[in-house]
């Protein structure tokens, strides 16, 4: 059976939002940064299903999806790098550590 | 065939010659002796960037790539203006790496640096949103670690953190932003894009996402809140960095996308950036009043220039982008002379950064105090410094497009933006320091902060009083 | 004519030249430097005095009008420029030859007088400036020029009467002076421009056309500038400055106080007469009504007053009074019946000028000799100071209207035109010229006759004064004495038409008994040692007593209206307002401006959750704003 | 090279001499020299102005040049002068010489002092000469900035809190200032920003008008010690140092009424027929008020900046008045207050420097301590109540009858009410002048003060002489202002009769 093209970009809605959600309320910064990802993925959700289904027989979509992964590995791999530079400082990644500079 | 396609990449000359730079600084660094003072290496990087200002420019536009890639002399012009103060950041960070704990890093600095910038180069000139997209990317993933780079100084690592943390959280969005427009639209070619807008719900929050994205990046109000926690957390060089350049590029790069790809929608991102830079400029002036720390005051003092840059774009017209690239060359000779004598005293008293510890320094550094009240004046848009012409043209070009109200706001802002850098000048002239004498004592700063300064200076009083410069850059963006 | 202007610029070059090289001469030269400026002076008006009147007169059977110069100072429009110049007729030519007389008295007088006090240049700059200004004001050519010169006037009494900086009284009485003719020139101010807008022009005689079209506002602009006269001349109830102005040097009280400056204003209505006359008559009753009442007022103050000095200043207030009223008498009745009283008030000021210089001055000896104003410290003193004694009753004489002598004629005819004018105004006056007889021999009694004051006679043994004080009063006598005789209507009169003072016998008749009954009872009450009497009236009507000595607290309600009213009233809650709400109103929002910034600082808590809720929260905010605007 | 254009060149020259001097005595040099080639050329070119009109030279502006500078917005560095502009500058070149003498012995950082002071005349004098709305704005802000570090390094009293208020105030009227230029420039069709020229086009739009005559008259008017603008100028006055004071009443507090009457009023008529009456409401009260204010003063610097405030709000009014007399009773006003309230400012200063108070219930009888500068009060003292023989005098009396001329009666009274500042100035001036000049000398301390020296006698002398000589002789001044406010007000009584 056909899935509409409204169930996936619930899904991906419902990811970013999901990712939102976590962002806010997780207190460790691994989560936060996972909730990150999953806003990342349904970015590229989006785009792969717009290509597949509107606009079918291009690539710009599948593309942009693609680097869109490659991007968020980059951004990941030098966002846990800098928690451990985080931890090596305060022996802990809870976002409430870091909040010295305010105000 | 081959022979024009190899025409056709070296018209790239501006991003090949900053590769260039950098696999050279690369090679350099892994030959050269790493706990070595590395003098000689700093100057070869700064002469290897002196070349490249010059390797920027181009005569004509050129598309490459079916269009993905697009350079026109405006954009060149800016770029090599971007990379002239990614040089006076340079040489004013002499001193900061040449420090025993920072020296055996300054390869890193210098690559992670210049990766930036190449990054922002591509995001100038992407015809294309996926460029555009990794050029941002480019532009802000290693600023992360530079940011973070005193990596034993708990807030460098703070600051890296919530940097990083942030703008990933703005370029998903942004990146969302970008799925929805490719979704109504059908393609990301900023050649196509426009025939295709008409301007819907979707549309519109894509380009609230696409606006917020950037507007992370050049930090308006409210996307802004990590500025003042990274600049003061970043060491200070990186700070000037990032309070001149990557906020210009960013600015650049929005400017030309709203007006050629966005031009069906001009009622809707013309009223948000409105919104938007009148906020920016007020909040940021309240906040900056009370700020004590230089750095973070400048921090705010930057997101408030940030908002008049922006009147720019909100122009939307050719002198709404020359006053804004002008704007920015102002700007950056003003801010990296301030950030160059924060850091010198920063450097010399072993990290003293409040406005307190200015007091009196006139009489202990009146060359430095000089420097320094010349550039808050630029800043503050005081005749006869270059402030004051950005600022008029930028006005007018707002102005003419009949933004009064906004410009009223934006004029009345000055005002307070005028009371906190006379602050600045009031404790460095006419406050007593506590116990009599200033803390900082009489300096000698390195040769390398010196031409820094003398260059800023120059800027400062040349670039508004010789007509020349501005009026290139109206010739070249009417061309675009 | 032309040499006139130097009677102008002599004075001044001699001020000048005191005033920047004073300090290096000695006393003696320049005093000799002013008195000889000022014999010049003397010697050009009477030679201009002489040529004039012996000019023949023209068709009209008038003098003519003369103007030998003039210049554009100030250009305003084409119309309307003040002029400087030298304007010529009967009337300035007199004033030029009474200012000078006296002024060139009062410069001998004062080598004797202010001998050996410090500053004596300064003195005799000021005087030089003084006779400058008030020459200037009397040859002015436009009522512009008038204004300029009677500020001018105004600025040199002010300096004068505080000659003596170094005393309060003298600082605050000079202040007084200056601001409350200050405040009277105002009206004239403003009645000049009135003047000059409605007439079109600022000299005396406009045009027919100007005339037409100001004929409605003439009253009003004329009225106004009676204010400043008043004020210079002391009517009531600007008059309070003048006794006060007594603190100066005795002579400036002669010059100034007494024979010149204080008249200016009669002069001013003179000047302006022809005006009041063809467009404003009842404007210049009340001219007379303001002159009667003042009058009356000065002459009952003066009748209880000890300083002598204070007594003279409010017979002089009287004496102004009496010209006044003859001024305002006047009417257009044809021929001289309307215009004798212009003859009378001239004829009086020529008069008055000089007997009441003479009694200053003569009081001046008696100070200099008993080294006090107050009468109590006199008494007796005829036999110490001959001379004085002679010439002060000769002026008492004169003053008081006993035939021959000067005052008596020149009263008379003042007397004969309020009667012309209605029979209540002439009995008035007449009982005022009676009190001015008893005041003015209830001081000559209180000076030279009565108890004498031994102890401090003995202490100190009054004794006549030098010649160069005494020369001045025997001339000023002489003049008294024969001035009465001078065929007056020939030279100055209403109409300009030559005329023979003729004496009306009811009005001398009733006149000179009045004023021997008044001398009688004064002599009566005051000649012996004790005065029973005046005592007796005193304890019998204290209040009336009282207030008569406090000057029926004149000065007392002038100062509530200024330290209460404009000091407390106006200016400080001005200053307040000023200071707490134009001013607070900046402050409040420099305030507003630093509170608003602490609103906003908790968005910068430092936690990245909340940082990245904003950033969600603009995103939201922007989407609805362009969602529902746009 | 235009001859104008030595205003600007010479105090810039100046400028780097003072960075170049290394000893106290080179600076001074420096100032003498520079300040009195500057007079030197202001007095050739007020008589070579005058030969130019006695030659029947007829063009608004002479001595006329234009560069041009930013092409895509018009902006030309084009300068010329009028009578005015003649006046004016020679009264700021008058001011900057005694200023300088004024200031000999100042201490600390002398060189710096005359850094910053040299920057302000420069503003000044480029804006007098220059006829283009962008370099006159830029050389007006020139002037206003140096203004903070001078009072707030040199002043007395609360000076950080009297300089910070004076520029934010001065700036906030530039902000209004501004968007003005900006709204006559754009509403002239975006052609020229040459005064003449656009009041030659005379084509802004009339709701235009309505919406940026307020901004530019309010721009000017604060520095014009507008009601209720004013209050940065008692403060500031008090505050700053000697010299600063006198150039700034004398001169800067000029630029206000210039502007008001070159750019707000001769730009946009119909603007100025809207508000003119709001506005004049607002000048008679700063008239009476001001001198109300300043009867009750302690402080004789509090006194006399209340007292400027009074007279040039009878600048402001006079300009309203918009009568050929009244405006030439206006620009006469400007020059005789900027002279005579330096001259006040000069002696105040001196006066305090000896005595180190300013109270006047503590001073007294320095009459006889110190003659020169008593008299020299006085002279000041008397000008400023309008002594004829004086400056005031001729000023005001001209203010009067030019405004007197205006045919409404809503003006002829708001003329008798202003008049009545006169008797109010008599009071606090020789309120003053008796308190602390006359009487005995209460304090010991006082005793043992000297008079003047040479170069304060120097710059005093020279004041009163420009004092009296204008009072003296108003008649060439008065002509050569006439002439030239002629065209502005004919041009001004066409669209308001």
């Amino acid at each position: 059976m056909e899935v509409h093209v409204i169930c996936y970009l619930l899904v991906g809605a419902v990811m970013l939002f999901a990712g939102v959600y976590g962002f806010f309320t997780r207190r460790n910064l691994l989560a936060t940064l996972i909730s990150v990802e999953l806003m990342l993925n349904a970015a590229n959700i989006n785009f792969a299903v717009f290509n597949r289904y509107l606009f079918p027989g291009m690539l710009e979509g599948h593309f942009f999806a693609l680097f869109g992964i490659a991007i968020s590995a980059a951004e990941t791999a030098v966002a846990i790098a800098i928690m451990i530079n985080v931890y090596r400082n305060v022996r802990n990644i809870q976002t409430d550590d870091i909040s010295d500079l305010k105000g | 065939m081959n022979n024009s396609n190899l025409s056709a990449i070296l018209s790239l000359h501006a991003e090949l010659s900053l590769v260039v730079v950098l696999v050279v600084v690369l090679l350099a660094d892994l030959l050269r002796k790493p706990d070595a003072g590395g003098r000689w290496f700093r100057v070869m990087v700064c002469l290897l960037m002196g070349v490249q200002v010059f390797l920027d420019l181009t005569p004509d536009a050129r598309s490459l790539f079916g269009g993905m890639y697009v350079n026109t002399p405006f954009t060149s012009v800016v770029k090599s203006i971007l990379s002239a103060g990614t040089l006076l950041v340079f040489l004013q960070c002499g001193e900061w790496l040449g420090r025993r704990d920072t020296r055996f890093r300054q390869g890193e600095f210098y690559v992670l640096t210049l990766s930036t910038l190449l990054g922002m180069f591509f995001m100038l000139s992407s015809g294309h949103f996926l460029m555009f997209y990794i050029g941002l990317e480019t532009a802000s993933i290693p600023m992360a670690c530079v940011v973070a780079m005193d990596k034993y100084r708990h807030h460098s690592a703070e600051a890296g953190a919530k940097f990083i943390l942030s703008s990933m959280f703005s370029s998903a969005l942004l990146l969302y932003g970008l799925s929805l427009l490719y979704g109504t639209c059908g393609t990301l070619y900023f050649a196509d894009v426009p025939g295709l807008l008409q301007g819907s719900p979707l549309q519109q929050l894509a380009l609230v996402l696409f606006i917020a994205g950037m507007g992370f990046k050049m930090s308006l109000v409210p996307f802004h809140l990590w500025t003042a926690d990274v600049y003061q957390g970043a060491p200070t060089g990186v700070t000037a960095y990032l309070s001149v350049i990557s906020k210009g590029a960013a600015a650049v790069a929005l400017a030309v996308v709203l007006r050629f790809v966005f031009p069906l929608m001009k009622d809707d991102w013309t009223l948000t950036i409105a919104v938007l830079s009148v906020v920016s400029i007020t909040v940021a002036n309240l906040m900056a009043i009370l700020q004590g720390d230089m750095k973070r005051f400048m921090a705010f003092s930057s997101i408030s220039q940030a908002g008049y840059i922006v009147l720019g774009a909100l122009a939307g017209t050719a002198q709404g982008m020359a006053s804004m690239a002008y704007y920015i060359a102002v700007y950056v000779v003003a801010n990296v002379a301030v950030f160059a004598v924060i850091s010198t005293i920063e450097q010399h008293t072993g990290g003293l950064t409040s406005r307190d510890d200015y007091r009196g320094l006139y009489r202990t550094n009146p060359r430095l105090t000089l420097v320094m009240t010349l550039a808050l004046f630029s800043l503050g848009g005081i005749p006869p410094f270059a402030g004051f012409f950005s600022k008029f043209f930028i006005f007018a070009a707002a102005f003419e497009e009949g933004w009064w109200v906004v410009v009223f706001l934006a004029l009345l802002n000055t005002i307070i933006s005028l009371y906190y850098y006379l602050l600045v000048v009031k404790a460095m002239y006419i406050s007593e320091p506590e116990d009599g004498r200033c803390v900082v004592a009489p300096m000698r700063s390195a040769p390398g902060v010196r031409l820094c300064l003398v260059l800023c200076v120059a800027g400062i009083c040349a670039l508004g009083l010789c007509s020349g410069f501005y009026e290139g850059l109206e010739y070249w963006a009417e061309a675009l | 004519m032309e040499y006139t202007i130097l009677i102008l610029l002599l004075p001044v070059l001699s001020f000048l030249l005191l005033a920047l090289a004073g300090m290096k001469m000695s006393h003696r030269v320049s005093g000799l430097i002013g008195t000889v400026v000022l014999g010049a002076v003397t010697a050009l008006s009477y030679m201009a005095a002489y040529d004039y009147f012996s000019l023949p007169r023209q068709a009209d059977g008038t003098f003519a009008t003369l103007v030998p110069w003039n210049a554009v100072w100030l250009p305003f429009t084409e119309s309307l420029h003040i002029d400087m110049g030298v304007l010529l007729d009967p009337i300035s030519v007199m004033m030029l030859v009474v200012i000078s007389t006296v002024s060139f008295m009062v410069h001998i007088y004062s080598f004797g007088y202010m001998k050996g006090e410090r500053g004596f240049q300064r003195y005799y700059a000021f005087l030089s400036l003084f006779t400058f200004s008030m020459l200037g004001l009397v040859v002015a050519t436009n009522i512009f020029q008038m204004y300029v010169f009677w500020e001018l006037v105004g600025v040199s009494s002010y300096l004068l009467i505080g000659f003596y900086y170094t005393k309060p009284e003298a600082i605050a009485a000079s202040k007084k002076a200056f601001i409350v003719t200050r405040f009277a020139d105002l009206g004239f101010l403003i009645g000049i421009l009135i003047y000059g807008y409605y007439v079109g022009t600022f000299s005396f005689t406009p045009t027919e056309t100007g005339l037409m079209q100001g004929a409605m506002m003439l009253p009003l602009a004329l009225g106004l500038m009676f204010v400043g006269g008043a004020g210079k001349s002391a009517m009531f109830p600007l008059h309070i400055w003048l006794p006060d102005a007594m603190e100066g040097p005795t002579p400036v009280s002669a010059l100034i106080h007494a024979a010149t400056m204080v008249v200016a204003g009669v002069y001013q209505v003179a000047r302006m007469f022809p005006l009041y006359i063809a467009y404003a008559p009842e404007t210049l009753h009340i001219v007379a009504y303001v002159g009667a009442f003042t009058a009356f007022y000065a002459a009952s103050v003066a009748c209880v007053q000890s300083d002598i000095k204070r007594v003279l200043a409010f017979s002089t207030i009287s004496q102004i009074g009496f010209m006044m009223v003859a001024l305002g008498v006047c009417t257009g009745a044809p021929s001289h019946e309307g215009g004798l009283g212009y003859m009378a008030s001239m004829f009086h000021l020529f008069t008055h000028a000089m007997f009441k210089a003479l009694l200053f001055l003569g009081a001046g000896c008696i100070i200099h000799a008993v080294h006090s104003n107050e009468m109590s410290t006199m008494g007796g003193l005829r036999k110490y100071m001959p001379v004085t004694h002679v010439t002060f009753l000769i002026a008492c004489l004169a003053i008081s209207g006993i035939p021959p002598f000067s005052g008596f004629f020149s009263k008379d005819e003042i007397l004969t035109a309020c009667f012309a004018f209605s029979p209540v105004m002439g009995w008035i006056m007449t009982l005022i010229a009676g009190m001015t007889a008893f005041y003015m021999f209830r001081l000559y009694y209180g000076i030279f006759w009565g108890r004498e004051n031994k102890e401090l006679h003995a202490a100190h043994v009054p004794h006549e004064s030098p010649l160069s004080m005494t020369f001045p009063l025997m001339v000023l006598a002489a003049i008294t004495c024969v001035a009465g005789f001078i065929p007056f209507g020939h030279f100055v009169t209403g109409d300009g038409l030559s005329y023979d003072i003729h004496l009306d016998a009811t009005v001398a008749a009733t006149s000179c008994v009045v004023a021997v009954v008044a001398i009688a009872l004064a002599t009566f009450m005051y000649a012996r040692d004790t005065q029973p009497v005046a005592d007796a009236l005193a304890r019998r009507f204290p209040r009336l007593h009282e207030a008569a000595y406090r000057r029926f607290y004149m000065d007392e309600a002038w100062l509530f209206v200024t330290k209460r009213i404009i000091f407390r009233c106006v200016s400080r809650p001005v200053a307040w307002f000023d200071r707490h709400v134009v001013d607070g109103f900046m402050n409040f929002l420099a305030w507003a401006a630093n509170a608003s910034g602490e609103e906003v600082q908790p968005m910068q808590s430092g936690r990245i959750q909340a940082y990245v809720l904003w950033f969600m929260a603009g995103i939201i905010v922007l989407t609805l704003m362009l969602l529902l605007c746009v | 090279m235009n001859i104008l254009s030595l205003f600007v060149l010479i105090p810039a020259l100046m400028l780097l001499g003072l960075w170049a001097a290394r000893s106290i005595n080179q600076v001074r040099g420096v100032m003498v020299a520079g300040a009195s080639a500057l007079l030197a050329l202001s007095v050739w070119l007020t008589v070579a102005y005058l030969q130019a009109r006695g030659a029947g030279e007829t063009a608004e502006m002479l001595f006329t040049d234009s560069v041009m500078w930013y092409a895509p917005l018009h902006i030309c560095y084009s300068v010329g002068v009028d009578g005015i502009s003649v006046v004016m500058l020679l009264l700021s070149a008058i001011i900057v010489f005694t200023g300088t003498f004024a200031s000999w012995k100042l201490q600390p950082l002398t060189k710096e002092y005359f850094l910053w002071f040299t920057l302000l005349s420069t503003g000044v004098f480029g804006f007098f000469i220059s006829t283009d709305l962008f370099t006159m704005f830029m050389f007006y802000e020139v002037a206003l900035i140096p203004m903070y570090l001078l009072i707030g390094v040199w002043g007395s009293g609360r000076k950080e809190y009297a300089a910070m208020k004076l520029t934010l105030m001065l700036m906030g009227g530039s902000a209004f200032l501004l968007i003005g230029i900006l709204g006559i420039y754009y509403g002239a069709g975006a052609q020229t920003m040459d005064v003449v020229e656009l009041a030659r086009l005379h084509n802004i739009p009339e709701s235009m008008q309505h919406v940026f005559f307020p901004a530019v008259f309010l721009g000017f008017g604060v520095l014009g010690a507008l009601f209720p603008f004013h209050t940065w100028s008692p403060d500031g006055h008090a505050s700053a140092p000697t010299a600063v004071s006198m150039l700034h009443a004398g001169v800067l507090m000029k630029l206000g009424g210039y502007g008001c009457f070159r750019v707000a009023m001769y730009l946009m008529p119909e603007g100025l027929a809207a508000w003119g009456d709001f506005f004049l409401v607002l000048t008679t009260i700063s008239v009476v008020y001001g001198a109300f204010s300043a009867v009750v003063q302690t402080d004789l610097k509090y006194i006399n900046a209340y007292s400027s405030v009074s007279h040039c709000g009878l600048v402001l009014f006079a300009l309203l008045m918009m009568t050929r007399t009244s405006c030439t009773g206006a620009i006469l006003q400007m020059l005789s207050h900027g002279l005579m309230t330096a001259l006040f400012f000069a002696l105040i200063g001196m006066i305090y420097g000896r005595t180190h108070t300013r109270d006047v219930r503590e001073l007294s009888g320095l009459m006889k301590i110190m003659p020169f500068l008593a008299v020299g009060y006085v002279v000041a003292g008397l000008a400023n109540l309008g002594l004829p023989g004086l400056s005031g005098f001729v000023a005001e009396m001209t203010v009067f009858v030019g405004s007197f001329e205006h045919a409404d009666v809503f003006h002829r009274t708001c003329t008798i009410i202003a008049t009545t500042s006169i008797v109010v100035t008599a009071v606090y001036i020789l309120r003053v002048v008796g308190k602390i000049l006359f009487g005995t000398c209460q304090n010991p301390a006082h005793l043992k003060l000297t008079d003047a020296t040479w170069d304060e006698r120097l710059a005093v002398i020279c004041l009163i002489v420009c004092v009296a000589g204008l009072g003296l002789a108003p008649w060439w001044v008065s002509d050569a202002i006439g002439g030239s406010v002629e065209p502005i007000v004919s041009h001004l009584l066409v669209l308001n009769p």
